[in-house]
Parts: structure tokens; C-alpha cells; sequence
């Protein structure tokens, strides 16, 4: 058992190091792609990180979007950066420019350990109620039932929050590209990024209505299955498989508002037939829920995608 | 320990020092061709192995096929990253 | 066990005020651009029909509005609660949104080929996220749940500020954006470890919780200067006058009214409900001695500027700042109820009229920029002579700034004044006269300009309609009324407070 | 195993703690902007890590963590992506507008004329 303990402790250390080496490194190089793909990298340790901390839905998570489609954005915009903006002046490591932060920053760090090795014991914990609740909800995941019952508020004003982001990116387009869609395919798109694009997308959908079924009872759900299926849009997009679809259509705008819509409906409807906003009747409590999930997931991959793919570029179609 | 728990060590074992390999290859090789001849060799290899390690501890069916299809997964994205990375490395190259 | 919250009749209503908004924003995205202009309309009317319900339930039932959503009982759960301050918030958020919506029609409706276009379609959905979050910061009951709230303020009010797509307005969003998000992290970040103390992120339960660790402080460390980011208060303010000034003047409007009130808010909260009296003591006067900063430096700074739009924001920090002074006025973390005293009800009423004044000052500003082509206060003169109204409202807003009798403000800044004397804290009542001096200085610069003779005459570049201009003047002449108001409906701000579950577990 | 997943909270808790300095020095210290943003999501990564402990440390009924915090970390990373594509939207269209990628630029003092 020992032996045990301390490889797995052992495992622990070099994870943290590597999570702590790698943030620094993306502080302190000169090579700002460099910075990226530290981050990226970053993001894909941090996901083994969460699965250690036996949080495998935030595992899930933080792997597909902060490794992958952050990193997109990054890559995207720093290509951007390098052909439209000067490159920034070189700042001379003068300790007078950065020891005060540093020294300001040390010490939040230094209040937070503090604060986290002096966390009450035994730790408070919400597991016994969320768990002695979970029947009424008919489902099996507790983490989903946090975010679709417990505190569906939460998520359902976070999907707004999505939207509002949405519609934030597409009002920064040019006044006459509004309403049409984002240049996502480069010039020259290599041959096997085409083959990838033609035969992942199908194992992708696949996997995503597997999440989101699974999702009701074991580790997955509706945000991973999302992360999913924008990725392989993108990657349909990217390889000019397809183009980006504009962003007026009424079709894609049903869609994105299609799954917060359905939630807030279910929402009102709880005050009618159960007991109150956003409360499920007990029966139909499971099915509601993953339908609200299913639609969900499209409006999340649709929102996510398009996020990534940036404000529209050419103007609509009349 | 059993013989499915042997097994599995060994396998594991064999790729974990399939991946360090790989993984000093990347940063001791000259070029990127090179480089990316021993990361794609060893990690499709070294995860094959322990994808093949795991396998006996799987309860179900399922779980098996599970494995089997990340490692399938896995492979397709890496050949496809590996030509991508290739191809640009090729169009560099000229003007090196 | 008996539950933690008992749902009232009426709670329903905090729901609605939360999602009505939030549906229209849907709704809008679904119809399309022609159809956004008449959904938001619609919205505005119920969504004040919403809060004006509200006010009649809490004055009928006297106690606070509760609601437990999804029945799930916190700590699981959330639970939406409305005392008597939150429903004067909601209220007022209600009136200035009606007021704001309506200006806008009319402004956007100026250049038909323009209504539907970019501009208008964006700032109507913005508009309704702007409204959801801000009634969920006045209602929500959990520190999760409010971090939610202050990211739909953030992801609404950035790409208002930069709609007019020109690049220094880009640079002021993303420096908003910045300050926004460094504010948000740090009120996360305090709220994650609350929950690592206490285990739930419910105010009630986290209140009557007996003991506090070093969690407490270090999170009200965070959280505090984090939501000061996010309100502007000196010496954070750096990125609130671009970003006020370069929004277009409906957005401006909402932003410096209402925007920046939500962190004040929570701040109020977090300082009053939550903090355990000593550090509450302690807090109170940090905050009054940066709200006292907050109105010196920042009325000076109004005086030397010279773009109207840019002095109207600056003085937006410096009369945030009156806010703060109350703390230490109200004896907040002494032992006493803060909500009986005059700086309370001084605040309040500071708060209100604020509002409204601002929000009618950047209307009469875009109001000059739009018909004369430029707000360059020292090439303005006479636009009294060719916009009387807007002039009016200029002044009229500007008397509640100063807080000069009869108005808003000066009902405001008297009690606060008398709180200070009576306190004995001479330092705050010399910083509010001189407040109100310096105030008196930018307004009557302005209120100079318009009133000149120039050597040659104003033109407008466009026929401004009669309604435009009458919009804000209602709200002008509202912030003065509120000088005429009994104080008696400022005993509506009791309701509810104190909390009756705190004070018997 | 208790003792262990302790343990492994408070490390990991730590390396929070760790994350969020590092990432906040990134944000208030680093000129360029794109850098900037990355230093926001290691600060995020940090705070979610401090959740994650607290997580971990109410392990109970089986249950690996405290589903609570769990959500909010999902939900969190959610609202975080939304953050860094909105940040680099305004930032791609501050690039092609001014041809510059920093605040440090000389900045032309806004006006309201259209």
C-alpha cells in the first residue's frame, strides 16, 4: 500500500511541476508561439490533472476545450497578429518594471496556500445531499445533476452568457460583412487534413450522442459532447469541405437559440405541472433532462464553432 | 498478482519506455523529419502496448472495444498531424 | 429539519424580472433583425410591468420576496430573495432601461437604412442580457450564481462600448474587458474558497455560520478589489471614461447608470451580510477613504476635459465615489443597524438620482454629438440656443450632481453631509462640500458654453424630433423630483433587513 | 485512501495557488496583449485548481468529489473559453484597425464624432 502511495504521490509532484514549469515558461519566452503551444500543452496536462483529483467530467472538459479549441484561437489569432500588427517593442527586463508585480503576486499566492492548508476538517460537502437527491431526478451522474437540476439556473443564464458573447463577436465584423460568414479555410488546405476531414466527423458525432447519453448516469454530457461536434465542424470547415454557414440564417440562429429556448420553456412549464421554475416533474424527470441536454449540445457546438471561427468576414448574400 | 496483472505490467512498462524514447528523440534529433520519425514510431507503438496491457483489465466487452478504438483514433490523428507537420517541413525546406 | 428559505407569494416575480430579458435576448436572435426593435419594445413594457408588481407585493406583504428555485432548498440549490433595497434596484433599473429603450428608438430610427442594420440589431440583444444580469445581482442569494450574473454584465457591456467600430474604442473594450475579467476572477476565486470553508455559497448560510477562519478574510480580500475593478472606483477607474465616452450615448447611458452600480451592490452585500463586524469596520473605511479619493481626484479630472462625453464619465467615477463614504456614515461593523440610519437612506438616494441623472446627462450628450457632429466642450457655444431642451436637461441633471436644492442630490449629499457632522467625521464632510464645488465647476462650464453667444452661429447637422430630446429631460426632471419626495418610501429600504433567519438560527 | 486523496487535494490546491500568481504576474507585467490572455486562462486554470481541492478534500458516498464545485468548475471553464474568444475577436479587430497588437502604442484620445 505504501509503495503504492508514494508512486502515486510521486506521479502527483511531477504533474504539478510540469503544469508550474510549463505557466512560467508561457510568462517568460520571447516566442510568442512558443507561449501557445506551452499553453496547449498545458491545457492537456491540466486534464490528466482533474482526472487525478477524480473530477472526470472536468477532465473531459478542460481537455477538449482548454487544450483544444482555446488553443485553436490562440494559434488563429497570433497568425492574424503577425500579418496585420506590428510585432511589440522589445521591453528591456528592467527588475524595476517587474519586481513590484512579482512581489504583489507572491503574496496572493502566498495568502491562498495559506488559506488552502488551513481549510476546516472534515471538509464540508454537498456529496450526501446531492447524492439522497439524485432519485427525483432519475439520473446517475451527480455532477450532471448539479448542472441540469440542483442549479440548472446556473447553466441555463451561462448559456446566455454564450449567446451574448456570440452576438458580441459578430457585432465587431465591418458593418457590411454583418450577417455573413467567417473565412475559416486557408488558401492552400493540405491533402490530409481533407482525409481527416472526411473520416473523423462520423466517429465524432458518434462519440458526442454517446456523451451526452452516458452523460445522464456516468462521467460526460452535454458540454463535452458540444466541445465535440464544434471541433468536427471546424474541422469540416478548415478543410473546405464546407463553408462557414452565415450567420443570418434562421436555420443556424434556431439552432443556437434552440436548446437555452427549450430549457427556459421546460423552466415555466415546472411552474404549471411541478413545483416551480425550473423544477421537474418526477415521472418525466429523466427524459426531460436529457432532451433538454440533446438540445443543448447543438446550440453549445453550434455557439462554441462559430465562436472560434471569429466575427464574419464576407458580406451575406442578398 | 496474477498472470492478466503480469501481463499488464510488462506491457505498460514496455510502452512507457517506448514513450520516454520517442520523447528524446524530439528533443535530441536534428530536424523535424527526423524528430518526427521517432515521436510517431514510438508513441503509436508505445501506446499500442499499453492500450494491449490494459486490455485484460477490462470488466466487459465494451471496455475493450472502447481501448481499441481510442488507440485506432489516436493513430489516425497522429499519421494525419505527422503529413501535415511533414508537408510544411517540405515547403520550408527550399528556402532554408 | 426546517428549510432554509421559505418561498412568499409574489416570488415568482424575481424569477420573470430575471428571464424575461433573457427570453427577449433569445427571441430576438430567433426572429431576426427586423423583428429585434419590436421584441425589445415589448420586453420593456412587461419587464416594467414585472417590477412595479414586485414593489406592490413588498409593500403589501411588508417582508421580503423569496423564491427557492426548482424547490431545491440551499445549500443545493439557489434561492432568489428581494428586501426592500434590492426591489428599489429593480425599479430603477426598470424606469432607466424603459427610458434608455425608448431614446434608442428614437436615436436608431434617425437613419431608417441604419435600424436594422449592425449597430441597433447588437445593442438591442446586449440591452436584454445587460437587463437579466443586472436583476439577477439584485436578487440572487448565492455567490455561484452571481458570479453568473457578473458575467452576463461583463459579455454585455463590453461589445456595447465598442460598437461604433472604430479602433480606440477597441482598445477601450479590451481594456474594459481586461479590468472586468481580472474582477470576476478574483470574486471567483474568493467565492471558491468560501465554499471550501463553509460548503455552501448561500449568503444566509453563510452568515449565520458562528465561526470564521482565515478564509473569510482572505476571500473578502478578493473578492472586494476585484469588484472595485469592475465599479471603477479610484484608483481602478483608468479604463471606465474611454469606454463610457466612446459607447454610443443609449449604451453610455445604461452603462454609467446602472452597469456599475451591480459591483456597488455586491460590494454592499458582501460588506453588510456576510463580513463579520470587525472586518466589515475595517473594510468600510478603506472603501470610504478610496471613495473620498474617487471624488476628488476624478471631479478634478471632469474639470479638465475637454470632450463633454469624457467629462460626463469622469464625473460618473467621482459620484460613484459618494457611495462609498457611506460605510463608515452608516456605522457599518459597529455593532448598529446600518439601514435605520440617514447615511442609508442618503445613499440610496444618492444612488437614485444618480442614475437617472447620468443617464440623462450622456442622452443630452449624444443628443449634441449627433445633431452638432462633435462634443468638443469649448467649440459648444451656444447649443443652448439651438437645442433648448437638451440644454434644460443638461442643467436640470446637473443640479442633482452638485446637489443644489431643490433635487435629488441634494436631498442625497445633505443627509450624507448630516451623517458626517454628526458622526464627527470632518474629513468626509469637507470631501462631499468640496465634491459638490467641484462639481459645480464642470456643470457650469458646460451650462457657460451653452448659453454663449458665438461668433457665428450653431448649426445642426440634422433636425433632432422633440421626443428625442424630451426622453431624458423626463429623466432630469425625475432626479429633481426625487428632492420633492417625502422620505417615507426610503422606509421601503427596511423591508427585509435584517435578515429575520440570522438573527434567530 | 482518504489520508491520500488529502493529500493529493492540498498539492494540487497548491499548485492552484501557484497558477494564480503566475498568471496574474502574466496579466498585469506582460506587454503583449495575446500574452495577456493566455496569462487569464492559467489564472482561470489556477482558480479552477483551488476548486478541484476543495472538490476533492469533500470526497464522500463513493463519490470521488463534491459534485458541487465540480459544476461550477465546468461551468467556469465554459464562461472562461467565451472570455478568450471574445478578448481575441476585439484584439484581431484592434490589430487591423490601428495595426497594433499593445495598449503601449500612443493612443489617439477617443472622439464621439462618427
Amino acid at each position: 500500500m505504501s509503495l503504492f502511495w508514494s508512486i502515486s504521490l510521486l506521479f502527483d509532484i511531477a504533474l504539478v511541476a510540469g503544469l508550474i514549469a510549463l505557466a512560467l515558461h508561457v510568462v517568460v519566452t520571447r516566442d510568442g508561439r512558443g507561449a501557445i503551444l506551452a499553453f496547449i500543452a498545458f491545457g492537456l496536462l491540466l486534464g490528466i490533472g482533474w482526472a487525478r483529483l477524480a473530477s472526470v467530467d472536468v477532465a473531459l472538459t478542460e481537455a477538449a476545450i482548454g487544450g483544444g479549441l482555446t488553443g485553436m484561437l490562440l494559434l488563429r489569432a497570433h497568425a492574424h497578429l503577425a500579418r496585420h500588427a506590428a510585432p511589440p517593442p522589445p521591453v528591456a527586463p528592467e527588475p524595476r518594471r517587474w519586481l513590484v508585480p512579482a512581489i504583489a503576486c507572491g503574496l496572493v499566492t502566498l495568502a491562498l496556500t495559506a488559506v488552502v492548508l488551513a481549510f476546516p476538517q472534515p471538509a464540508p460537502s454537498l456529496a450526501h445531499q446531492a447524492v439522497a437527491s439524485l432519485e427525483t431526478t432519475g439520473l446517475g451522474n451527480p455532477v450532471t445533476a448539479v448542472l441540469l437540476a440542483y442549479r440548472a439556473i446556473d447553466t441555463l443564464l451561462e448559456k446566455i452568457v454564450l449567446i451574448l458573447a456570440l452576438v458580441g463577436v459578430w457585432s465587431l465584423s465591418r458593418d457590411a460583412a454583418w450577417g455573413g460568414a467567417s473565412q475559416l479555410q486557408p488558401a492552400v488546405v493540405p491533402e490530409p487534413l481533407v482525409f481527416l476531414a472526411r473520416v473523423l466527423p462520423p466517429f465524432g458525432v458518434l462519440i458526442a450522442v454517446y456523451e451526452v447519453w452516458v452523460g445522464a448516469d456516468l462521467p460526460g454530457g452535454t458540454f463535452q459532447a458540444g466541445t465535440i461536434l464544434a471541433a468536427m465542424a471546424l474541422l469540416v470547415m478548415l478543410a473546405g469541405l464546407r463553408p462557414a454557414p452565415p450567420t443570418q440564417a434562421r436555420a443556424l440562429r434556431v439552432m443556437l437559440a434552440g436548446g437555452p429556448a427549450l430549457f427556459v420553456l421546460v423552466g415555466f412549464l415546472g411552474v404549471a405541472v411541478a413545483q416551480g421554475f425550473l423544477s421537474y416533474p418526477e415521472a418525466i424527470a429523466k427524459p426531460l433532462i436529457v432532451g433538454i441536454e440533446a438540445a443543448l449540445t447543438l446550440s453549445i457546438a453550434g455557439t462554441l464553432a462559430l465562436l472560434v471561427a471569429g466575427p464574419p468576414d464576407r458580406a451575406p448574400e442578398p | 498478482m496474477g498472470l492478466a496483472d503480469a501481463f499488464t505490467l510488462v506491457c505498460a512498462v514496455a510502452g512507457a519506455i517506448l514513450f520516454l524514447a520517442g520523447t528524446l528523440g524530439l528533443l535530441r534529433f536534428p530536424d523535424t523529419l527526423s524528430r518526427l520519425h521517432a515521436l510517431s514510431k514510438a508513441d503509436s507503438l508505445g501506446l499500442g502496448l499499453i492500450v494491449l496491457g490494459l486490455l485484460p483489465q477490462q470488466a466487459s466487452l465494451m471496455g475493450g472495444v472502447k481501448l481499441i478504438c481510442i488507440w485506432l483514433l489516436a493513430q489516425l490523428s497522429a499519421a494525419t498531424a505527422s503529413q501535415l507537420i511533414a508537408g510544411i517541413a517540405a515547403r520550408r525546406k527550399p528556402q532554408a | 429539519m426546517t428549510p432554509t428559505y421559505a418561498a412568499t407569494s409574489g416570488g415568482l416575480l424575481l424569477v420573470l424580472a430575471v428571464m424575461l430579458p433573457a427570453a427577449a435576448a433569445l427571441a430576438m436572435l430567433v426572429l431576426g433583425p427586423r423583428h429585434t426593435r419590436r421584441v425589445a419594445l415589448i420586453a420593456l413594457a412587461l419587464g416594467l410591468v414585472v417590477a412595479l408588481a414586485t414593489g406592490l407585493q413588498l409593500v403589501r406583504s411588508g417582508t421580503a420576496l423569496i423564491y427557492v428555485i426548482g424547490n431545491w432548498q440551499p445549500p443545493l440549490g439557489i434561492a432568489l430573495r428581494a428586501d426592500g433595497l434590492s426591489v428599489m434596484m429593480l425599479a430603477v433599473t426598470a424606469v432607466v432601461m424603459a427610458a434608455t429603450g425608448l431614446f434608442a428608438r428614437e436615436l436608431f430610427g434617425l437613419d431608417l437604412a441604419t435600424s436594422d442594420g449592425r449597430l441597433a440589431t447588437s445593442f438591442w440583444i446586449l440591452l436584454m442580457g445587460l437587463w437579466s444580469g443586472l436583476n439577477l445581482v439584485f436578487v440572487s442569494q448565492d455567490l455561484f450564481n452571481l458570479y453568473v450574473a457578473l458575467e452576463l454584465l461583463t459579455f454585455a457591456a463590453v461589445p456595447l462600448v465598442c460598437l461604433d467600430g472604430r479602433g480606440e474604442t477597441m482598445a477601450a473594450a479590451l481594456r474594459y474587458l481586461m479590468f472586468a475579467l481580472l474582477g470576476s476572477m478574483f470574486y471567483l476565486l474568493g467565492a471558491g474558497l468560501l465554499y471550501g470553508a463553509y460548503g455552501t455559497l448561500d449568503i444566509r448560510l453563510i452568515a449565520s455560520a458562528g465561526q470564521h477562519g482565515p478564509a473569510m478574510a482572505i476571500a473578502l480580500a478578493l473578492m472586494i478589489p476585484g469588484l472595485l475593478a469592475k465599479a471603477a472606483l479610484f484608483p481602478l477607474h483608468l479604463w471606465l471614461p474611454p469606454a463610457h465616452a466612446g459607447a454610443p450615448a443609449a449604451a453610455s447611458a445604461v452603462l454609467s447608470a446602472l452597469v456599475i452600480k451591480a459591483p456597488v451592490f455586491l460590494i454592499l452585500r458582501l460588506v453588510v451580510d456576510i463580513a463579520p463586524p470587525g472586518a466589515a469596520a475595517v473594510a468600510g473605511q478603506v472603501l470610504a477613504v478610496l471613495g473620498a479619493a474617487s471624488i476628488l481626484f476624478c471631479s478634478v479630472m471632469a474639470l479638465r476635459q475637454e470632450r463633454l462625453k469624457l467629462m460626463i464619465a469622469y464625473s460618473t467615477v467621482a459620484q460613484i465615489g459618494y457611495l462609498f463614504i457611506v460605510f463608515p456614515l452608516a456605522g457599518v461593523g459597529d455593532g448598529t443597524a446600518p439601514w435605520g440610519t440617514i447615511a442609508w437612506t442618503g445613499g440610496a438616494l444618492q444612488l437614485t438620482s444618480h442614475a437617472l441623472a447620468k443617464a440623462a446627462m450622456f442622452m443630452a450628450a449624444g443628443i449634441v454629438a449627433e445633431a452638432i457632429g462633435h462634443d468638443r466642450i469649448r467649440d459648444l457655444g451656444g447649443f443652448g440656443r439651438v437645442l433648448p431642451l437638451t440644454a434644460t436637461t443638461f442643467g436640470l441633471a446637473g443640479l442633482s450632481l452638485m446637489g443644489i436644492p431643490p433635487s435629488g442630490g441634494f436631498i442625497a449629499k445633505c443627509l450624507l453631509l448630516t451623517a458626517a457632522a454628526i458622526g464627527g467625521h470632518l474629513w468626509l464632510a469637507l470631501t462631499i462640500l468640496a465634491g459638490g464645488l467641484l462639481a459645480g465647476g464642470y456643470v457650469f462650464r458646460v451650462m457657460d458654453r451653452a448659453l454663449a453667444t458665438p461668433a457665428q452661429p450653431l448649426l445642426l447637422r440634422k433636425p433632432i424630433p422633440l421626443r428625442l430630446e424630451l426622453i431624458p429631460l423626463v429623466l432630469a426632471v425625475l432626479a429633481v423630483g426625487l428632492g420633492f419626495l417625502p422620505l417615507a418610501p426610503f422606509g421601503l429600504l427596511q423591508i427585509g433587513r435584517p435578515d429575520i433567519a440570522l438573527v434567530s438560527p | 485512501m482518504s489520508a491520500m486523496a488529502l493529500t493529493s487535494a492540498s498539492l494540487f490546491g497548491l499548485c492552484g495557488a501557484a497558477l494564480v500568481g503566475i498568471g496574474l504576474f502574466c496579466i498585469v507585467s506582460h506587454p503583449d496583449l495575446l500574452r495577456r490572455i493566455i496569462g487569464f486562462n492559467i489564472l482561470g486554470a489556477g482558480i479552477f485548481l483551488v476548486f478541484g481541492a476543495v472538490a476533492r478534500r469533500g470526497a464522500a458516498m463513493e463519490l470521488g468529489g463534491d459534485p458541487v464545485p465540480q459544476a461550477m468548475v465546468i461551468t467556469g471553464i465554459v464562461v472562461a473559453f467565451a472570455a478568450t474568444a471574445l478578448a481575441i475577436a476585439l484584439l484581431r479587430r484592434l490589430a487591423s484597425l490601428t495595426g497594433s497588437a499593445t495598449f503601449e502604442a500612443p493612443a489617439a484620445p477617443p472622439r464621439s464624432e462618427p
